[in-house]
């Protein structure tokens, strides 16, 4: 297929129709604008439905009923929008719905600005909402990756019945990049036997809920999803690594910040450093094994972000005190430059 | 042998967990009994609220959604535009529906989403222990308002149908009461059009059912009715105030 | 003659239905407990129910049915 | 062989569209390419730039900081960016509406009436093609030829009308 | 003064009124209610607001309001409904505005349950809403320390202008101990020159606000709070401590779970095993430099909590590999045996 | 020498960021020449939205506070509470106040809270670049309308002012308009009226202000004012919804 | 001295003042004490039961899992706490809605008609107390005195006049 | 006579003003730019204002002040 430019956003969007997502509820919010724009003009031309909802809350909520319904469905939001809907989707993993859901980040706290930012990783990746429970949160760091990972984020989903988060920044979404999109048409979409179709009559009714007065019969469903949980930490962790066998200096980064690490891994390269990266593309489950492993050899690792320090504890707690791990950022929209990183290589170095 | 009366085959064998005499249950037979009636339990789909019927999907023969407190139009909103064909219907209290859920409910309304709404206003947050509602009287003692709602303070009781009765999108909009026989079968007549309304496309329809807390207004279930009568049918009149089943969706 | 019956243990005592039957032929009975610890509802004179559906209309807990034997 | 291209101007003066060509451009000349834009209320009534990366390896950070190649269409953006090109590099600038000369001696300086052009050749907001072709014909990062297709692959289909005129632009700017 | 029998809810609220904040906005939902209720009872009385607002959303951001307007303002809530004020308290803590904000956590995800839970864990202390940004949390473990953590959270919000959350559970909610109120009457308030209270015309307007459209601007406020954040990871970290000196086994736990442990720990000193407790009443600052020192002497330590394991992770990356830290939990309301924990000890010593 | 007209004291001397043309600057500059004429802005509050007139903090000379998307009224509410005795105003646009910020905009009317409310339709969202808003017309197209507002997808526009005035709370609702000099002075009027009913504690007061949005619509200032004649106006008819105001606060 | 007492019944059997009134007399004997009561929807109409420590030493857990003494007031509790009780440990039953016999050996139990007592002195819905007075008159943890004394302190101002009957059904069940 | 001044820098070249001018005195100075690029409003024959304050009152960004000198 013909290699395309297009914006992050509209690519995420366009994605998530080929993935067969045929229900999008949103809510206006720079930077994430166009996602709707998108579905607006697309969905009633396919017999989908776009539907911007009266707030986050209700978009959130709205998806919460169509999967439970049984269909694909999306919504998309940035930072603030991302903290009004946590309560959903606690509400989502705890009745165990598939969905996708894309942040967009944009600077906080509060309503900060609207440029790139990496500060929402704690809410994506320990949970925002209340409660035990996991979102599997991808990071892609081209529009590229950005499509592949919206159509696996719906299988993903569907696989485990659990919400997927893509995220990522309004670089991302701003940016236009050459694509194609992977051949999706025709591919059948399991059957969802545990929705609420209507009964015809031909089975029990089923029962989409989260609520369980027992803390024993509640305790069992959670721990059960505890080894759901393990099970994806197993096999559905994705990363990019790049120059670790020699690294002295291994830095971890992901999303758009990870490409411009890699413009300051060259500058180090002229100056002879060695450094190595390692990318995670899901934020969980967290490449642990590769940063243990890597944390072993390497003299240093520099986690770096656009936040004040986040995904650092993640590094640290994989790390596992084998090597020191650093953390340079910037945060409030403010984008690292690559000579900035490169002198915090050298430091360490 | 004939049967006058029985269990309705869209109910299920579970016993409801309702205080003795709470009007709950009787609200619940009676949209059991409008989907036996039209013959709809294996297309209908209930989202239930959060308050004391947050059980309601275990009594409901039929697909059920147990939504956030007072997310229910919202999360009906995502089944019907899923399953466009399929009856939807969401059963919410007045502290789901009239507060946290306004915005929900409003909205919901404005867009003419084609679903029902049952709405039991019974002026108080039964499930959590006797909380103010939007929708309690003036001067009634509640455990957040010991001193009586005051005016000055908490304002006045909201009077959904009413308000959701000025926004276009609304088509059918009436208030009940299960006080009474009389009134309670209007109430299964009300919600049974509510239901027609919707296979018609007709668009959003409620009905607001006035209904008893017996253990949180501190009496008998009999007096409850009474208070129901005496107090909330005169601020709340019963009626319709939005029908436009007549014509064609506007 | 209609036959009124009442699922005993899913009563609640709330006494509702013996607000509304006209033949006031539907009463609690006092002297025993069900198993959920309340005095249940009963007919005492069924022969003069009227089969009227009142009791059963107004039960919030379905316990009534009503059967008409010819 | 990378080259980080800036435009920046107003709003309204076709910025976005004219990195889009380019980015199209080097899409069809088998290069990899990212545009990126300046996205915020600031671009309400005020400057409008983009970034865009054309190179033979891929792309890491879309950023442009120290552009290879400045095209830029209004005053703020000349003072804003001009010490931003990197040393060796060219900065097209519209005459027309930029009336400063960069005073910078490490760096080629091309100076066009685009605007002016536009006008005179009843192009109406097409000034940007013609910038663009001026940067083209400076910089010869890519092809006249696939440029054109650039175009074609730049404008809507709902707008296929406009393709000759920009067309004709670009080739003045070109030939300028 | 005489000691009295309270819940805790009805102490944290008395508590809250001594310390002279007269703003209460709350919603109800259990295991709280009680704190509402007596506010509702109380505040009439002495000239304060108890409003029971619409939503948790309204609530918090009614919080913002009072807070901006320079009073002592006060929130509580159970997991959902704290789920739903996680953009308002970026918002506030982006504003830089003092609060306290209760948590009596009941089991999630979704609607859950209502039993205890410590489940809010990751959301209280990595900041459930979005952006870099911290919230103090505070853990009492009895109903005295609840009135005492109570009356110092409005001074501890009021010195750093941010909030502060209370976490308990319905365990300490619901119960009642013996407690005494300390003197708090007549105690001044530090004015709040930054406040919106009208400028009389006799100073410029105040501004609150946590929008900044440029992100050097931006980042240099974010900065300047980080900064703050250090000043309290150094100064206001608080633990209980109890047999470090020569203990093999040293379990960490907060609130009520701590109480468990205790009941444990006298099992395992029957049994000869050497344990020891870190009880950190302080969540976020961590006690991290206790549980490091330790870590380097002991055998291992346990993470004990009502939950799949959350301030485990905090308990690692305090250890930083020094010693094995293991994790013990109970999670859907369930609430762990004495005994079980007991056997954890036993495996591990 | 005489000033006919200058620039009233409540404005800072900052620059409006509004695009050419677009009426947000004059609504500001009729609220500060009220509070300049009632003498009270050493005791306003005011409470920005999110929206384009995030920045009013900028330009009104008094105290303000930045709210969260759509909670204005309530953090105006909690402002009220700490200082009964301010005036407290929130100025917020149809997309802030009827869609995100329903229940906060019901509640705070239905409570009676003594605050004013300026509410500016532009029937879109001016901020975001132009997406639906409840309030866009039938038909109408926007971003997130591509082929314009359908009935069936989308719903019917809210009527903000018929939809308070049905809540016993609120106190004056009005709806105004900027697209004439004699609307422009009545609206003023208004404005003026629904802070006095503020000073007088009466309750809730809210006006609703039909403004333009050019750049969003696609049209220049002047064609702008002519549509919202020629549209808005027909479908939002203005004038005085509730007034209380006559007597004492019920 | 540890006491872990489980006081257990229906809701409106007055169980969590029961508890209540032992933890002030508590209190009042200078002991630690913690009362903790069952929450939840199923107090609505259903059990309603109460955790009381009464020690010398602070109390650590709140919750009794294996009680030193049980008072029970309806077949549920009784059914399911009956297994709970510490060796050693007493029950104190209300046999007027209790008709079973506990047949554990390793217990001391404590039959009393409480509920039929208190009808037919004309103390209403003061069976709690009686049962309370049985409790404290088996296991001696406090005094007749201090317990009066949480009498006092657990009757809130506004029902003053309810002390004396308290006192009354509490001296009748300790005289059992 | 009537003062019609302009804060000419602060215009954003909407033309609102010229539409309400009885006198249709206020027009756009179409050979001019302000320092933020838009061709400002302007009244050309001050003379015959006469002061009704209809420019001003549609000024969306209170350019304009008005001045009665005696
Ligand atoms: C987000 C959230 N807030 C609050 C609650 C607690 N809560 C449960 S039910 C309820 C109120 C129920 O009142 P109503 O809707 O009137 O129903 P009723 O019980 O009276 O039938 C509340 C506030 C909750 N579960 N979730
Ligand atoms: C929680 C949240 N959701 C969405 C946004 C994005 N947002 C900013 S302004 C706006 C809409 C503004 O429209 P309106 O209120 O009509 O004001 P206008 O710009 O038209 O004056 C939205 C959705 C946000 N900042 N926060
Ligand atoms: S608390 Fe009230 S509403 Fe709830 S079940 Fe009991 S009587 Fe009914
Ligand atoms: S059917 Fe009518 S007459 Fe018969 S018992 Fe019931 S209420 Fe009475
Ligand atoms: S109405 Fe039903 S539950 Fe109530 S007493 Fe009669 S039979 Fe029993
Ligand atoms: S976008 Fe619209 S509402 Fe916003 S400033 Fe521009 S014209 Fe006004
Ligand atoms: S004051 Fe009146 S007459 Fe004078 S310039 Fe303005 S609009 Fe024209
Ligand atoms: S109305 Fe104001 S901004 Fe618009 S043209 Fe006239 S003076 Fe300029
Ligand atoms: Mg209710
Ligand atoms: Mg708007």
């Amino acid at each position: 297929m013909d290699k395309v430019l297009m914006k992050g956003n509209e690519a995420i969007a366009e994605a998530a129709i080929r993935a067969n997502c045929r229900h999008f509820f949103g809510y206006p919010i720079t930077p994430q604008t166009e996602i709707s724009a998108y579905m607006a003009k697309r969905m009633p031309k396919i017999g989908g439905t776009f539907l911007q909802a009266e707030s986050e809350i209700a978009a959130i909520n709205m998806v919460y009923g169509a999967a439970g319904a049984g269909v694909r469905a999306m919504t998309s939001s940035s930072s603030p929008g991302i903290s009004l809907k946590m309560e959903g989707l606690s509400y989502i993993a705890g009745a165990d719905l598939p969905c996708v859901v894309v942040n967009i980040v944009r600077a906080g706290p509060g309503l900060g600005g609207i440029q790139p930012a990496q500060s929402d990783y704690f809410q994506a990746v320990k949970g925002g909402g209340h409660g035990d429970y996991r979102v599997i949160v991808v990071a892609p760091a081209s529009i590229q990756e950005a499509v592949d990972s919206t159509i696996n984020a719906f299988d993903l989903a569907d696989k485990y019945r659990m919400p997927v988060m893509i995220i990522g920044d309004g670089m991302l979404g701003q940016m236009m990049e050459p694509i194609t999109f992977p051949e999706t048409a025709g591919k059948a979409l399991a059957e969802k036997e545990w929705a609420t179709t209507g009964t015809k009559m031909t089975r029990k009714p089923n029962i989409i809920n989260s609520l369980y007065i027992q803390p024993e019969e509640l305790e069992k469903i959670i721990m059960a999803r505890q080894k759901k949980y393990e099970d994806i930490e197993k096999s559905e962790v994705k990363y990019e690594a790049e120059g670790l066998d020699d690294a002295e200096i291994v830095i971890v980064a992901y999303g758009t910040t990870a490409r411009i690490v890699k413009a300051a891994m060259a500058l180090a390269q002229k100056s002879g450093i060695k450094t190595g990266l390692i990318r995670p593309i899901t934020l969980w489950p967290f490449p642990k094994d590769i940063i243990y492993k890597t944390a072993k050899k390497a003299k240093a690792i520099i986690s770096v972000e656009m936040s004040t320090g986040q995904m650092v504890e993640d590094v640290r707690l994989a790390a596992n005190g084998a090597c020191p791990v650093y953390f340079y950022g910037r945060t409030g929209g403010a984008v690292p430059q690559p000579k900035a990183i490169f002198e915090e290589i050298r430091r360490y170095a | 042998m004939q049967v006058l009366f029985q269990r309705p085959k869209a109910l299920t064998d579970a016993p409801f967990h309702y205080c003795p005499g709470c009007t709950h249950g009787i609200i619940h037979r009676l949209i059991a009994e409008v989907i036996d009636e039209l013959g709809v339990q294996g297309d209908t789909i209930g989202v239930a609220p959060v308050g004391c019927a947050v059980f309601a999907y275990n009594y409901f023969n039929c697909d059920m959604q147990e939504a956030a407190h007072g997310r229910a139009p919202a999360v009906a909103t995502g089944i019907k535009r899923a399953h466009p064909e399929n009856i939807v219907f969401t059963y919410q209290g007045d502290g789901d529906l009239a507060a946290i859920g306004t915005a929900e409910t409003v909205h919901a309304a404005a867009r003419s989403e084609n679903i029902t709404v049952i709405f039991v206003n019974n002026a108080i947050y039964g499930m959590t222990g006797g909380q103010m509602a939007p929708t309690s009287l003036v001067g009634q003692v509640t455990q957040t308002s010991p001193y009586g709602r005051k005016v000055e303070m908490q304002g006045y009781p909201v009077k959904v149908a009413e308000m959701l009765s000025t926004l276009e999108g609304s088509a059918f909009i009436k208030r009940c009461s299960v006080d009474s026989i009389k009134n309670i079968n209007d109430t299964r007549a009300s919600i049974k059009k509510a239901f027609q309304c919707q296979i018609d496309k007709k668009g959003f329809s409620l009905i607001e059912v006035l209904s008893t807390c017996p253990t949180n207004w501190g009496l008998s279930p009999v007096e409850a009715l009474e208070w129901l009568r005496g107090n909330m049918m005169p601020h709340y009149p019963l009626g319709t105030y939005k029908d436009i089943t007549g014509g064609d969706k506007k | 003659m209609n036959k009124v019956t009442f699922d005993e243990n899913a009563c609640k005592g709330c006494e509702l239905c013996t607000t509304v039957c006209p033949k006031k032929i539907v009463v609690m009975a006092k002297d025993r407990l069900n198993s959920r610890g309340f005095h249940p509802a009963q007919v005492i004179e069924q022969d003069k129910c009227i089969g009227c559906k009142f009791c059963a209309t107004i039960c919030p807990d379905v316990v009534i049915t009503i059967k008409k034997e010819n | 062989m990378t080259r980080e291209i800036l435009f920046a101007g107003f709003g309204g003066q076709g910025i976005l569209f004219c990195g889009k060509v380019a980015a199209y451009a080097g899409l069809v000349s088998g290069l990899e390419v990212s545009w990126l834009p300046s996205y915020g209320p600031e671009m309400r009534g005020g400057t409008a730039n983009c970034h865009v990366i054309l190179s033979d390896k891929p792309v890491g950070s879309p950023i442009v900081n120290n552009p290879t190649d400045l095209v830029v269409m209004n005053l703020p953006s000349f003072d804003k960016f001009e010490k931003t090109v990197a040393k060796g590099g060219n900065i097209i600038i519209d005459s027309s509406l930029i009336g400063k000369k960069s005073e910078r001696e490490d760096i080629n300086v091309h100076y066009i009436p685009a605007t002016q052009m536009a006008n005179d050749m009843g192009l109406g907001k097409l000034a940007n093609m013609i910038m663009l072709g001026k940067m083209i014909s400076v910089t010869k990062i890519i092809s006249f030829e696939q440029v054109k297709k650039g175009i074609e692959k730049s404008v809507p289909p709902s707008k296929k009308d406009l393709i000759e005129s920009n067309i004709r632009a670009f080739e003045a700017g070109y030939n300028y």
